[in-house]
């Protein structure tokens, strides 16, 4: 039999206020195996956690119950509490009486009744609970940062920097990510390329720092400390050590009808490519798709002009095998299709375009040489009008329900921008509000406004309409004056909402990383690990975690990286007890379990055993406790009950549910 | 059935096997027994005719322990259990002689005492290879006569068909029996108001006697300790004291073949009341086949069972309120 | 001696029930088992064998001993009340009757099951003679003569009219609480009866009838020697014979729980939530936990819970019990092993080839 | 809002929840304060496809009115697969349940993510409304479970 302690607390008023503490502690110790019940202001205070050390070695208690907050919360912190008392951590279980009862309930006496059956029930579940060991399971030292972006590229400098190997896969042909396509940055509004080149430079001559680009995760296996993940670095056709560089090959290739994806589409590029001029690596890339020597045999004119001899037709797609303790994922953003928003004609007048668009011709770079025009006639704009939260806040479908949060300070970067270089375009700002948090951020929207001649109208445009003389009639609402707005516009701008890459799905999906329904990645808490996902050893970094501007995203990478190295630094991981575990006198080596397991921990072996005097050589099933994570699949599965989840064990459960229901 | 004798003898004679797993006639005109053959001499014992319904696939998990090779006779239908013990490593196929013999439906003594025929003394017209639909049939009060049809197992009205599904060789002939749809009464129940079903199973199940017949004849239950017999769940349970109890062994008991069960019969026939067991695991089939597409167990060795396999696009649980 | 015409059996029923519980044949779903009788049950008297036999209405498949309450820390303990209503099972047959017996030597022999003792005192039994024996029916071979069912009332079914005879007080008493119902049988009378012979006559010849097909049955010759005697115990234990029959066993309870004699059971605790129910529930020598101890279990392999069962009933008991065999005879396991292994197969196999 | 109920009945509701998604979608719902009938008690499991029917079995048993799992969106399991494994199971046990002739609407499964205090809570109430409605569980109790 145990010997149960529960520990009730008052959390302040947060419990005390709805739950009858004191009639808590007098029912638990009304039930089987209690031996001692107390309250306490705040049991994960110094003094709550020392009142339960000296229970546990006045009573000598096996097992403890503490009525509290929920488990995520700090039954870490109890578990540690026992464990420093002597008793083993695992024989600590958590009453919510919190989230789960005190606050949502309003009624005393019917939320002190449920808190004593949740104590009843978690009461029930310890008397079965057994001492658990961890294992121990060995750290690669080596990162893996999934996204080469400045979140990916800051990450891997700052894990580099502490003296770790770093890969950086990315998709693209060159790291730089989004912030490469940006012409200046706001509130400073120094040149995106200026900062951001640097960092590509040295995260690439970085000797601890390794760039896979024009590459994707294919695979990931193992577990925090020990993963094992499949590179595929996809076929660029070009030698990446035989090219110099030089460009001929882009410039004589016949093939030049392609979208150019980092102009975002407003011009076209060859079929030879490199994305930009700064890009790293500064090899080229074939795209097969639309490359004439793959779509028809005929051609080969990069190859004859190629001095280097670097072009490699036969090339094909690689898989490399590489083994990393943490991974960081950095996936970045992508702006949202507005396909769905045809009141604001995208789709119908090249001159309406979206914020990224215009970013990439007001760079000197860009499709336009950094000349203000309009794409249909290559006029200069007179009149411009922004829209704010296009998808974004949005409660329809169509949209995102939440705020992109960078759309108000590069608008108004981008107006500012427009007004000094062009003081004679009007330009004219429709926003639901203006959002501007952050240091000097509102400085610099007000100096936009004030000194700049921004004209801000606070409202939402209804439609936008391409006229026959290729003007855009706008139809909006001031809903400050509160009067209908009908204006002509040379060029609409678009702050369209961003959302996560679309890869992030797959890639959470292999990391069994959680997802929420925006398809951002969920940290392990919002607010106390918010760059920790909540799957071990993987690590958030950048607006795959939800919108950020530039220097969020730098400090959570930077952020990230300490995680990162923290755990690169362990030379042995602790692993979690609650694992399968089958017993070998009940299993018939079925393998009905096996098919089910996620990670491939289970494993049959011939062994001979002694079932009650009968000795013979049986087939049953393993659990490799290093690979298991403790899901519970197999415990379904198998049919006999041969196969248990320790901490969760099928009588543990059902110990739950009668104390529950009785 | 004298060919099956005379080929066992040789493979016996041979050294291709060790012994013979099959029917041994019985003392009553329908009661053979399955049972093991070591030697020639006790083959003259072998009986093979309409009353051997029994499933020796499951024998053979015992077999599979033994020194050497046997010999096994399997229907048509007892070759799926088989497949799937293999799937499930429970048989040896290396330890196991497969011969497929033919069958034109198992007969159940329980039917023709239903139609009201006592005191049997012989029956004639149950072999195998008699090509006759009447059983004759003498008794203490006279001399009676039913089809063979009417005499059938419920399981050969939907048989699956003539094929083995795993053999070394095949001896004889089959015939198509299936002449009723395996759906069709659970499509009945299916239509019933939740009263009405609650009603029926109620009825059905107050006459279980929890003997455990249905799951030690079951080639899916081979389980080294049921669940209903250890402590894992608390759930051993030894008689029915409260009706909630048959419940839950049944739907669990089901619920544990789901996926596994080829539907072979032998659980409906061997209740001792009578209890259509078969309902309960058809209706996992029936709605596995809708919702996960048409699988059959032991149809092979390989496949993934619908239960250890899914799709991304799988039907939510609230389908089945929504079918209705 | 009575009679009640078969039509109106149901009013007979009715009159019994309204003092007594009655329990009886009844289909259900098709099978015929003891019930207690409703207006609405479908009695089937003519079905020669119920599935299970009657014995449950004196050691039910499973039955309450005590409850536990707790409260708090207080736990209160509530035996279960002793049967104390009188209640009548009607329609059971010779071999039955003579199963009760058997259980009486267990149950009623010192240290008494006063469960079981409550029951057989208020329970009133109406045996009734088996009109057309089967195939699987040797009672004679363990000396019952299903004619003549001996018992509180024995009842005959004879072309439509119900002959009734007390045969113990408690037979007597409940004849006279249903008097109303039924109708003396003259003994002399020959009137109207077209062979020219009074009832009790036909009733004799109704009985010669069932002897004699219970002579032309193919177990009836069935030796029993050399079981029962306690010097040929070693010998039948040791037998290579088991190793060979118990193979087609499934290891179900089909067998034990449709015996009329079998008397085993096991005492569980249920956790109801509020405290226990202590229970015992028929079990099964089949079952591989059955008489399990902590060390773990006396018999380890089916071969052994096979022999037991049958080394039981033909050689245990009787050693024990004056020659008294544990099997009556009756045949059910014969129908409804499903692997057809029986108590008869056994005794052929181990008695040589008579 | 948490259902005010006159009447005598006051079911008995089990919720297991997955704790990685509906656990922490509770304690969202806790935390925002989003309330629910305090007749709804969960126990934690690490996955939804850690439940086994015979868990669901034995809470009506033990006379639960209704039992609700609530485990990560398809797509979305800590595990990768668990859900996809659960939806299958009760799937085919609810299917089984209903042909029992066990009211449908006692058994539910919700996807309720980490995020979504509000669905959780939402979710809550309707099942316990539907539960209201359909009254005392009397074809899967144990009698002698009733005190």
């Amino acid at each position: 039999m145990q010997r149960i302690g529960v520990f009730v607390c008052h959390c302040g008023s947060n419990i005390a206020a709805t739950v009858d503490v004191k009639k808590v502690v007098e029912m638990a110790a009304l039930e089987p195996g209690v031996v001692h019940a107390e309250d306490y202001q705040y049991m994960c205070s110094e003094a709550g956690q020392a009142k339960i050390d000296a229970a546990i070695k006045e009573k000598n208690l096996t097992g403890i119950v503490v009525c509290s907050c929920s488990p995520r919360m700090h039954e870490t912190t109890f578990r540690n509490a026992a464990k420093r008392a002597g008793l083993n951590p695992y024989m600590v279980e958590i009453a919510n009486i919190r989230e789960h009862c005190s606050w949502i309930h309003k009624n005393m006496e019917e939320a002190t009744k449920k808190a004593v059956i949740l104590a009843r029930a978690a009461i029930a579940k310890v008397s079965l609970n057994t001492p658990l060991q961890q294992g121990e399971s060995r750290v690669t030292k080596r990162a893996l940062v999934i996204g080469g972006g400045i979140a990916g590229i800051q990450t891997a400098l700052d894990i580099a920097e502490a003296g770790y190997e770093v890969d950086i896969v990315e998709k693209t042909p060159s790291i730089g990510g989004r912030m490469s396509q940006l012409d200046k940055t706001f509130p400073t509004l120094d040149c995106s390329a200026c900062i951001l080149t640097p960092k590509m430079v040295e995260a690439s001559a970085h000797e601890k720092i390794n760039i896979y680009t024009y590459s994707e995760v294919e695979k990931v296996s193992g577990f925090v400390g020990d993963f094992t993940v499949d590179i595929r670095k996809k076929a660029r056709s070009v030698n990446m050590d035989k090219c110099t560089g030089c460009g001929v090959c882009q410039e004589k290739c016949p093939s030049k009808k392609t979208p150019n994806e980092f102009n975002r589409g407003l011009n076209t590029r060859s079929a030879i490519y490199t994305p930009f001029a700064q890009a790293i690596p500064n090899v080229p890339v074939i795209d097969r798709e639309h490359c004439t020597k793959f779509k028809t045999g005929k051609c080969g004119v990069c190859a004859k002009v190629c001095q280097a001899g670097a072009i490699e037709y036969d090339q094909q797609d690689e898989i490399v095998t590489e083994k990393y303790g943490a991974i960081v994922v950095a996936t970045g953003f992508d702006v949202i299709k507005l396909d769905q928003y045809d009141e604001y004609a995208y789709s119908q007048s090249p001159d309406v375009i979206t914020s990224l668009e215009l970013e990439r011709i007001m760079n000197a770079a860009g499709p336009t040489k950094g000349h203000l025009e309009r794409i249909s006639d290559h006029k200069a704009p007179k009149n411009m009008v922004f829209i704010q939260c296009v998808g974004s806040r949005c409660a329809d479908k169509r949209g995102k329900s939440y705020c992109s949060k960078i759309c108000c300070m590069y608008t108004a970067k981008h107006a500012m921008l427009i007004r000094d270089k062009y003081p004679d375009v009007n330009v004219t700002v429709f926003y639901i509000d203006v959002r501007t948090p952050g240091k000097n951020f509102d400085e610099f929207y007000r100096r936009a406004v004030e000194e700049y001649g921004v004209n801000y109208i606070k409202g939402q445009v209804g439609k936008v309409a391409p006229q026959p003389n290729g003007q855009l009639l706008v139809q909006g609402v001031d809903l400050i004056d509160n009067k209908q707005i009908l204006m002509e516009a040379d060029m609409v701008v678009l702050a369209a909402a961003i959302e996560p890459n679309k890869d992030v799905r797959k890639i959470a999906t292999m990391l069994t990383a959680s997802i929420d329904t925006n398809n951002f990645l969920t940290e392990a808490h919002p607010k106390l690990r918010p760059v920790e996902s909540p799957t071990a050893g993987v690590f958030l970094s950048g607006v795959c975690q939800g919108p950020k501007d530039i220097p969020e995203t730098v400090a959570q990478a930077g952020a990230a990286a300490v995680k990162a190295i923290g755990l690169l630094a362990k030379d042995k991981l602790l692993t979690n007890p609650c694992t399968a575990k089958s017993d070998e006198l009940l299993c018939n080596g079925c393998s009905t379990c096996a098919n089910v397991c996620p990670y491939g921990a289970i494993s049959y072996i011939d062994k001979e055993v002694n079932d009650h005097g009968i000795r013979e050589t049986r087939h049953f099933a393993q659990v490799n406790s290093a690979l298991c994570q403790g899901c519970g699949a197999c415990t379904v599965a198998c049919p006999s009950g041969a196969m248990d989840l320790q901490g969760f064990s099928n009588r543990q459960i059902i110990a739950e549910v009668d104390a529950i229901c009785r | 059935m004298q060919e099956l004798v005379t080929r066992a003898k040789e493979l016996l004679a041979d050294g291709t096997v060790v012994r013979v797993l099959g029917w041994k006639r019985g003392d009553l005109s329908y009661n053979p027994e399955p049972a093991y053959f070591n030697s020639q001499e006790e083959l003259e014992q072998f009986v093979y005719d309409g009353f051997c319904g029994a499933n020796l696939s499951k024998y053979m998990i015992e077999g599979s322990k033994k020194e050497g090779k046997t010999l096994v006779f399997l229907k048509p239908c007892d070759t799926y259990s088989f497949n799937q013990l293999i799937k499930e490593h429970r048989v040896d196929r290396d330890k196991a002689y497969i011969i497929g013999v033919g069958c034109r439906g198992k007969l159940d003594v329980e039917k023709i005492k239903a139609q009201g025929i006592k005191g049997i003394q012989n029956i004639s017209g149950a072999g195998i290879e008699e090509d006759t639909d009447t059983l004759n049939i003498r008794t203490i009060y006279g001399d009676k006569t039913c089809t063979y049809g009417s005499a059938m197992l419920e399981r050969c009205h939907v048989c699956k068909g003539k094929e083995h599904m795993i053999f070394d060789e095949e001896i004889g002939e089959s015939k198509d029996t299936k002449d009723a749809d395996r759906f069709a009464e659970i499509e009945k129940i299916e239509a019933m108001s939740p009263e009405e079903k609650f009603a029926f199973f109620q009825k059905e199940l107050s006459k279980c006697i929890r003997c455990n017949a249905c799951r030690n004849v079951c080639p899916a239950c081979s389980c080294r300790k049921c669940v209903f017999d250890s402590n894992q769940f608390d759930s051993a349970q030894k008689a029915n004291v409260d009706s909630f109890e048959e419940k839950m062994f049944h739907i669990i008991r089901a619920f544990h073949v789901a996926g596994r069960c080829t539907d072979c019969g032998e659980c409906s026939r061997v209740c001792p009341q009578g209890i259509p067991l078969h309902l309960f695991n058809r209706k996992f089939i029936k709605d596995i086949n809708e919702l996960y597409g048409e699988y059959q167990a032991g149809a092979d060795t390989e496949s993934k069972g619908p239960l250890t396999s899914f799709t991304f696009e799988d039907a939510e649980p609230g389908i089945v309120v929504e079918r209705r | 001696m009575y009679k009640i015409a078969k039509e109106n059996l149901s009013a007979l029923f009715q009159t019994i029930a309204e003092t007594k519980e009655l329990y009886l044949p009844v289909k259900i779903s098709g099978q015929v088992n003891f019930a207690a009788w409703d207006e609405e049950a479908e009695v089937s008297l003519e079905t020669l064998k119920t599935v299970k036999s009657p014995k449950d209405a004196f050691f039910p498949q499973s039955e309450t001993l005590y409850t536990c309450k707790k409260e708090g820390k207080k736990i209160t303990i509530d035996p279960e009340a002793l049967k104390e209503k009188e209640f009548v099972v009607f329609g059971m047959k010779a071999c039955d009757v003579k199963g009760l017996e058997v259980l009486d030597k267990v149950f009623l022999s010192d240290p008494v099951d006063t469960y079981y003792a409550a029951r057989r005192e208020h329970g009133i039994i109406v045996a009734m003679a088996c009109h057309e024996p089967e195939e699987s029916c040797f009672c004679k071979v363990f000396g019952v003569d299903c004619a003549e069912p001996a018992a509180d009332v024995s009842v005959w079914m004879v072309e439509g009219t119900l002959y009734w005879k007390a045969g113990t007080e408690k037979g007597e008493a409940l004849t006279k609480s249903v008097e109303s119902l039924l109708s003396p049988v003259e003994e002399e009378k020959k009137d109207g009866l077209a062979a020219g012979i009074s009832e009790l006559e036909k009733l004799e010849l109704e009985k010669q009838k069932i002897r004699g097909i219970v002579e032309q049955l193919p177990y009836t010759q069935l030796s029993l020697e050399g079981w029962g005697k306690e010097e040929n115990l070693d010998e039948k234990f040791n037998s290579p014979k088991w190793e060979e029959l118990y193979h087609p066993c499934l290891a179900c309870g089909t067998c034990t729980f449709v015996c009329p004699t079998c008397q085993c059971y096991d005492i569980k605790d249920y956790d109801t939530g509020h405290g226990i129910k202590r229970y015992r529930c028929w079990d099964s020598c089949m079952y591989s936990d059955f008489t399990m101890m902590a060390h773990g279990n006396n018999r380890t392999s089916q071969m052994q819970r096979f022999r037991q069962r049958f080394m039981h009933k033909l050689m245990y008991f009787p050693v024990n019990n004056d020659g008294m065999f544990s099997c009556v005879g009756c045949g059910r396991c014969v129908e409804k092993c499903p692997a057809s292994l029986n108590i008869v197969k056994v005794i052929k196999a181990m008695g040589g080839d008579q | 809002m948490s259902i005010e109920k006159t009447n005598e009945f006051r079911p008995k509701i089990v919720a297991f929840c997955c704790n990685w998604c509906s656990y922490a979608g509770a304690d969202l719902a806790g935390s925002s304060r989003l309330g629910y009938p305090a007749d709804v008690k969960i126990i934690r499991v690490p996955c939804s496809c850690r439940v086994n029917p015979m868990f669901i079995l034995r809470a009506f048993e033990k006379g639960a009115d209704g039992v609700i799992l609530c485990g990560c969106h398809p797509g979305d399991c800590h595990y990768t697969t668990g859900n996809y494994y659960a939806r299958r199971r009760m799937t085919l046990l609810f299917s089984m349940l209903d042909y029992l002739g066990v009211e449908n609407g006692r058994t539910r499964v919700e996807w309720v993510s980490a995020a979504e205090g509000v669905k959780f809570s939402t979710t809550m109430n309707e099942f316990v409304e539907k539960i209201h409605s359909l009254g005392k569980n009397v074809r899967l109790e144990d009698l002698r479970c009733r005190n």
